[in-house]
């Protein structure tokens, strides 16, 4: 599924291998409040799918409720969509996903939907591990209904309309890693080139790859202070990683691996470069080293972005489920309706 | 004639003028003893005698060491309702022995083990006491299935007290022990060394035996949640998602059981299915919404409490027109209630499932076939009209044992309704999602994965224009909701029609549904008696249609008989006969029971002869 | 007269004879842009002059950037009913501008910013194009504020145009912004400003004006959700659990606003209630079953979707018998539906909520006054009937600017119902949980930390018998659904009756509840003009009482005018019924905006005329 | 709350300090299944109780669905019982802990009731830390509807009636510490002393303590080879402390502190001794610490049991919302509903 664009000019219109121009991953135009993380992310997931030329025919959207939520109907207007219930994407992307194996879901919840309501559903769908980028629009608080604090927002965090958060945050990335996902990325709506990079690389992840993005609300909570807010994000990122993303073709790359730069190859070929740009010695393939290295940065108060956890070794859901090749949803009646000398011998031994 | 009258005749001629095929033994033990062994072996070799038998679990919502009773029902007129009373207990439960034996009718018989102790004997009770120790003691089998197989002892004793062909137990024995020699043997020497004790030791003083009819050729016996399950496979589900609760569980372990010598891809071996157990009920209701979505035969099984879990999912699946399939299977509400009592209290809650206006498809097996033939149609239903279709059935149709006729085969072809291919978008230049084009309130939708460029909608909860899009347009809000209206009444013309069985001339019609009507087939027959001929019309779904109306205006009162509190079918069928709202009566009782024909004759009457 | 006489007329006489108070004022922003603060200031002048008002505002379901509508009618007569039609345009957002000015009747008025482009400007509307950026240039404010103050632009236009007295709109500036000066002064300045261009550039061409009247004195402008709130408030409340849903969250939005000055404890300043933010809504409705459970007058505000998932602990909290108030600001469903958007779509559901047997108490507030009373009385009924009771609200009473007479104080001390203290269990010797003592079906409770050795009880939502000691019985199932029978008919007679309005010979009688009655009033008054009489029912409450059947029973035919769907409230009201469902008709309709007298009066004689 | 049983004679009858008899803390009689493990940490609940000399008026009794969920039925019958619905305990007892401030809540769950259906609320109500102890009683399958998995079932365990489990299983403890609960603890039914022990600290602790207990399920799931098996659990148990509670009044006992005994002081006086009886440098104040042993262990497949965590640093609930002292419950009208001079200028400020 991950191939990227080589520039062929036509007139002076820029087209991927499927020969698309980048119009064509566009969606409808945005309602949310201009300046929006959110907004800035839906761009990032159309500049990633048209560079890896991907078949939109076989992407579904899958939303929750919430401002968040409403992101998909603005990229990837070629796609199905389903903006579902408050907390509960992750069921119905089981389901979609189940009934035909060829799709692969880009998924977007908010922290309200994912960390409050959907908390139970969020753990228990990285057990089953579908076959999707499960794409959080983190702000700290319930932006369509006007800024409450949501489970992810700081501790004794202040805000004009909702008061003084008293109860500790939920580390969705935290939580992803103790539920066996297998990646699992915390990055910045603001950082343009990581989300990009870490997009490519969970879209080629097979398995559920969660992307915890901070996304400002810049309506209700976008203050200096707030750890959600651009000027933050902006002032305190430490990304942990220079990370980026080679397609399968270029081989050449790969090969030629740089000393400090740690290379994760990914079951269908491509790579995912990450280059340590921080002291602590955290190896994105050990689980219980990027447990701590969450642990300490909380402890700390600090912001670190980049791949925390990567590790494909579980098998998707359709495969634990010993499902057919083709998807169950087009089966053909032969397929699905037992014969009548299958009933009739089922009878017979009923006796 | 009455046991009573027998009584004192058999004290005249001191010879028992004997009652054959027509009596209730109600078997009392405690659950998780393996009772369940020697009861199903008991019915099923009556049933291969070809006597038409029915047998009911009343069991407790714990897992072992409660009272339990099975009762089994002999009934050469081939009734296959509850009754009330029995003629044989085998009083097994030390527990309950007394409670039941007072429960006898005089002239009963008690069967017991010997050591058993009642309180008061009653004397006007026919006791056959059994050395269960001593005939279990040299049994080769581990300490903790003595306690199993000294329930063959009962089995033994009624062989020989009612005249049961031993080869047709060991028949029974071999069906339930899937011809595994072993536990065949050991268990059919418990019950032939009981039936020769009791040949040897007992007079027997009871009228009561068996004689072999052919009324259950070519019969099975099976449970209605067995019966659904193949309906289901047999309807080509391809998803089930679920969460385990009784009395549901069990549907979706027929499933299980089935699915893998059914439904594996010949080639590769493959499973053209997926069975998920997700973490409750929401989690299985969206998942099936997703399934449905994305071209999924998909389905769920659940009970009272996951029903009310469902029901933000349900007003989704209505809204947004996505195709599933949902079983209750109707326990004891409110609430938690009794998980393991039968009701018909979920109608009016599942059929306005969902805040707002929403109303939905809901179907209402009443036997073994239905069952089966509704697992089926509900797919076909549920695609045809893309929105979640609901089977109600219950605890007594779903677990308990029934005789029935051999399943047919489905003939029509599966209907997977209005799917667009790319081709047929090619030819048609795209396609409005929710766009009314035949006039049935049904659009046309396309799957995920379609090729065609403009294969993509975007589905939502929220108000949409006929593309699909978001819209708050109150003409657009108004359009929809017309639609949604028109489709349902689509609906009320394709779902099964009710059964109606007129009478010329009868004045008295009885409406029921479900599991009601073995007792309201019987109930018919004592009113007949007494003088009172009734119509028959047992629905089959909702909505309802003109049918109903018409059966009403063809008599002086219908009677609405269902197994809950609030007479909930008898408010559905209210507000659909406004016109003769005044001619119907409302017989409705919930007690955990399944309703008995006395009850329900008896009510009718009460009315009607004064 | 009609606007269309008035125009030709004005031709003619070319001096149009004026309009005074008695017009619809449509303001056309971009949500997110501030115009709420013009619209309140402007809605507040003109009641602090004692004319009578009210104002709608018609959003969009999400932040800022799309179109949202403010009407304000002004009318005399004290209508404060929505009008599909108004008479003066504010166009100020460009997206909307073409179709607001196709939307308004020939003659009416339109003032727009001067720069604002019409693709087609209607030759039969009065336009005023306002010089905004002009006259906002040199306002002293942050960049981001300008937009804002934009919209005082309007204000100063309307405040010359209609005549609304200056000191009045100073006077609403200062209450918007709690008397802060700096604020207040400049807004005031562009108000200002404003009025005084449009005097000296802009000739009047339109009939419409305003004088004082004195309509309003003593009365106060409210939201229902506030009035709803503070009657929590002085009811008692202790508990709030709530999760964000519009439009029930300005609801608790009220409460947490008041409850700090009005409930903190005097001497040590620590709270006499929680407020609760719970994960979800299954969360808040288990907090407060909990809560209640517990001796909390507790209680949580929500609206469809949320509801839906309150069903299961609904159905706990009915058949444990639990006290627990549950607000539903109903907006449009099915499913998400439209968040911002008014129905009284869950009144069936709400009265039916859980599965199995299940029938709730729920109150309607009518008016301002009864959001605050009902608010109060919750709780008392729901000690008192030891069951969740409901509230329907909606978007409409809930979030729109209602006149109101000032809030009586609640003179009936507060009702814990029956609970039993130690001193009560020593003299009873022990208590039965469920026993019916009084006959009226509701039982004895005792809290949790009575110090009592007898006080202990195990609640529970599976079967139970007197003694709340877990039963499968059959008897004690039945004994409990009896009670619990018992128990609803309590309900019927405590609950608030309807306010029934009979008018001798009237043949035509009206039903309906909640928001939907101002529309009612103002089409009896049309509907009187053309000569047909009814008489009025307003609904309070659930279940429905004996008075429904006199009332229905008095009149050839009853409408029951609801907004929603189905008519869901004619259901219940014939079920109620049976004997009348034929004089019963119903009049729903559900398109997200609030009825209008016209619809009504319409529906009616359509009906009543052939 | 917390002082230890004195013997005082009256006839042959032992008292507490409340001179009250155990059978006065004994329940209904049990339903369950005979050798069931819910029954045997029933009874350590009713001896802790006695021990303390509890004011069972002050202790409500909760839980959810499930046989262990009936347990509450089966000890303390002086104190008031809510068996709730399935998975939905935590918010009802955040409710009834709310209205009444006084009361302490004894809640017993399943793994299905927590682990399964209960996640979300699970996670939740220990961010908002209430006075209770939550007893898992965990038997890695659904008992009341006959064997099914739960989601603490091992991956890759067999049942005969279930099949195969292919999932990871949740760590409750795990998800307990992330989510800042300051008591963890895991026993299992068969180490009646460790219960009694754990349940005394927990009793004593202020703030939510989590007791997730290994208790077999002897009718679905008690084979040698099921990490959930009496068998297993008595060959691989391995204590990572020797715990003793010491009640306030034992002053003595306390400053008689032990070489390598750690003694952990609790808010109102009694103390918790822990000697380490394992290799590992467990320090079960440090949180990272508790991360690192759980995860070491699950790697290792060893069953570790004892105090995993503890840390009551946390103000409860009732604290952060500033509660007055008496019982919500129970407050007067006086303090209630405000005066009508209230209402008045309420009125008066909004002409
Ligand atoms: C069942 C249900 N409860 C509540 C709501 C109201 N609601 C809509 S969005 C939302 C929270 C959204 O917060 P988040 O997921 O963080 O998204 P954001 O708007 O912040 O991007 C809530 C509570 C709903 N739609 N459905
Ligand atoms: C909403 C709901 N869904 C399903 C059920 C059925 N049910 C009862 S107990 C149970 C699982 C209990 O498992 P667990 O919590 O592990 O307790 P155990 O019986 O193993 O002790 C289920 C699924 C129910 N009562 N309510
Ligand atoms: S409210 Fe916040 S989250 Fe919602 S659209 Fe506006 S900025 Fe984005
Ligand atoms: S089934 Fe298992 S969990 Fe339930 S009571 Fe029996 S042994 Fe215990
Ligand atoms: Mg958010
Ligand atoms: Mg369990």
């Amino acid at each position: 599924m991950t191939t990227e664009a080589r520039p062929t000019s036509e007139g002076n219109k820029k087209l991927n291998l499927l020969g698309l121009d980048r119009a064509e991953y566009k969606g409808r135009p945005s309602t949310l409040c201009s300046g929006c993380g959110h907004d800035s992310i839906s761009s990032q997931v159309i500049a990633v799918a048209w560079e890896l030329s991907l078949d939109a025919n076989r992407i579904i959207k899958m939303s929750g409720i919430g401002c968040s939520s409403k992101s998909p109907a603005y990229f990837l207007n070629r796609s199905h969509g389903f903006n579902t219930l408050h907390g509960r994407m992750p069921a119905v992307t089981t389901g979609a996903l189940m009934a035909n194996r060829d799709l692969k879901a880009i998924a977007v919840s908010g922290d309200g939907d994912t960390g409050s309501i959907g908390l139970g559903q969020y753990k228990h769908l990285l057990r089953r591990n579908l076959p999707m980028v499960y794409i959080i629009e983190n702000n700290g608080v319930y932006g369509l209904t006007k800024g409450q604090f949501s489970a992810t927002a700081d501790e004794g965090q202040v805000l004009k309309y909702a008061g003084t958060n008293e109860f500790p945050a939920i580390d969705l990335c935290m939580e992803a890693i103790i539920s066996n996902c297998g990646f699992v990325a915390r990055s910045f709506a603001g950082d343009a080139k990581q989300v990009r990079e870490l997009l490519k690389a969970a879209m080629s992840f097979e398995g559920t790859a969660v992307l915890d993005i901070i996304s400002p609300c810049v309506t209700f909570n976008n203050h200096d202070e707030s750890t959600k807010s651009y000027p933050y994000g902006k002032a305190h990122e430490e990304r942990l990683q220079d990370i980026s993303f080679i397609p399968t073709f270029n081989e050449v790359q790969v090969e030629m691996n740089e000393g400090d730069a740690l290379d994760v190859k990914l079951h269908d070929g491509p790579v995912v470069r990450l280059r340590k740009l921080t002291a602590d010695d955290h190896d994105p393939t050990n689980k219980y080293s990027a447990l701590k290295i969450l642990e300490e940065s909380n402890e700390k108060h600090e912001f670190i972005t980049g791949l925390l956890y990567i590790n494909e070794n579980r098998r998707t859901l359709a495969d634990v489920e010993h499902l057919v090749d083709e998807p169950l949803a087009t089966l053909p009646q032969e397929k699905v309706r037992p014969s009548r000398e299958a009933l009739d011998k089922l009878m017979k031994s009923m006796l | 004639m009455s046991v009573m009258e027998l009584e004192t005749q058999s004290q005249l001629s001191g010879e028992p003028q004997s009652i054959v095929n027509d009596f209730v033994i109600n078997v009392a033990t405690v659950n998780g003893s393996g009772s369940q062994t020697a009861n199903t072996t008991i019915i099923r070799a009556l049933f291969k005698m070809g006597i038409p038998v029915n047998g009911k679990n009343i069991f407790p919502s714990n897992i072992s060491g409660l009272p339990t009773w099975f009762t089994i029902r002999v009934s050469k007129d081939g009734y296959t309702a509850r009754r009330d009373k029995s003629e044989i207990l085998v009083a097994f439960n030390s527990q309950t022995c007394d409670a039941d034996l007072a429960a006898l009718e005089p002239g009963a018989v008690c069967l017991h083990p010997e050591d058993m102790r009642f309180v008061n004997k009653r004397s006007d009770v026919i006791y056959y006491g059994l050395p269960v120790k001593a005939l279990t003691k040299e049994a080769q089998v581990e300490p903790k299935l003595k306690d199993y197989i000294a329930n063959m002892v009962y089995v033994g004793a009624l062989v020989k007290l009612l005249d049961i062909e031993p080869q047709k137990v060991k028949d029974a024995l071999s069906f339930h022990f899937r011809g595994k020699a072993k536990p065949i043997a050991i268990n059919y020497e418990i019950v032939e060394k009981a039936a020769n004790w009791v040949g040897e030791n007992l007079k027997k003083l009871d009228p009561y035996k068996v004689e072999a009819m052919n009324a259950t050729t070519d019969k099975i016996l099976i449970d209605g949640n067995t019966a659904g399950g193949l309906g289901s496979i047999f309807g080509g589900v391809t998803l089930v998602a679920w969460y385990p609760i009784t009395p549901s569980t069990s549907l979706v372990d027929a499933i299980n059981d089935y699915l893998p010598s059914l439904r594996r891809d010949p080639e590769t071996g493959k499973a053209t299915y997926a069975v998920i157990q997700a973490e409750d009920e929401l989690a299985a209701a969206g998942t099936i919404i997703g399934a449905g979505w994305a071209g999924a035969r998909a389905m769920t099984a659940t009970s009272g409490p996951g029903i009310s879990l469902m029901t933000e999912f349900s007003g989704l699946g209505y809204f947004a027109e996505v195709p599933a399939v949902i079983w209750d299977i109707m326990r004891m509400g409110p609430s938690t209630g009794l998980p393991t009592r039968v009701s018909q209290g979920d109608v009016l809650k599942v059929y306005y499932l969902g805040h707002g206006d929403t109303k939905h498809v809901v179907l209402l097996p009443g036997s073994m076939k239905e069952c089966f033939q509704f697992g089926v149609e509900a797919f076909d239903l549920a695609e045809r009209l893309q929105t979640p279709v609901f089977v109600l059935s219950d605890l007594d149709l779903g677990m308990n044992l029934w005789m029935t006729e051999q399943f047919d085969y489905p003939e029509k072809p599966i209907d997977r309704g209005k799917v667009l291919s790319a081709e047929d978008l090619t030819k048609l230049g795209g396609f409005a999602r929710y766009k009314d084009v035949d006039n049935d309130g049904i659009g046309y939708r396309t799957l995920p994965g379609n090729p065609h460029p403009l294969a993509a909608y975007f589905t939502r909860g929220t108000g949409h224009d006929e593309q699909a899009s978001y819209s708050e347009r109150p003409d657009h809000w108004l359009a929809n909701l017309e639609r949604l209206a028109r489709k349902h009444n689509t609906a009320r013309t394709i779902v099964p029609k009710p059964v109606i069985d007129s009478k010329p001339g009868a004045k008295v019609g009885i409406i029921a549904y479900g599991s009601v009507d073995p007792s309201v087939i019987e109930a018919r027959d004592m009113l007949r008696e007494q003088g009172v001929e009734t119509s028959y019309m047992r629905l089959r779904a909702l909505p309802l249609g003109e049918e109903v109306r018409e059966f009403i205006g063809q008599h002086d009162v219908c009677y609405v008989v269902e197994l809950n509190f609030d007479g909930q079918m008898h408010q559905l069928v209210q507000l659909h006969t406004p016109e003769y709202a005044m001619r119907l009566r409302s017989i409705a009782h919930c007690d955990g029971l399944p309703l008995t024909a006395r009850f329900i004759s008896e009510k009718i009457t009460a009315k009607e002869q004064k």
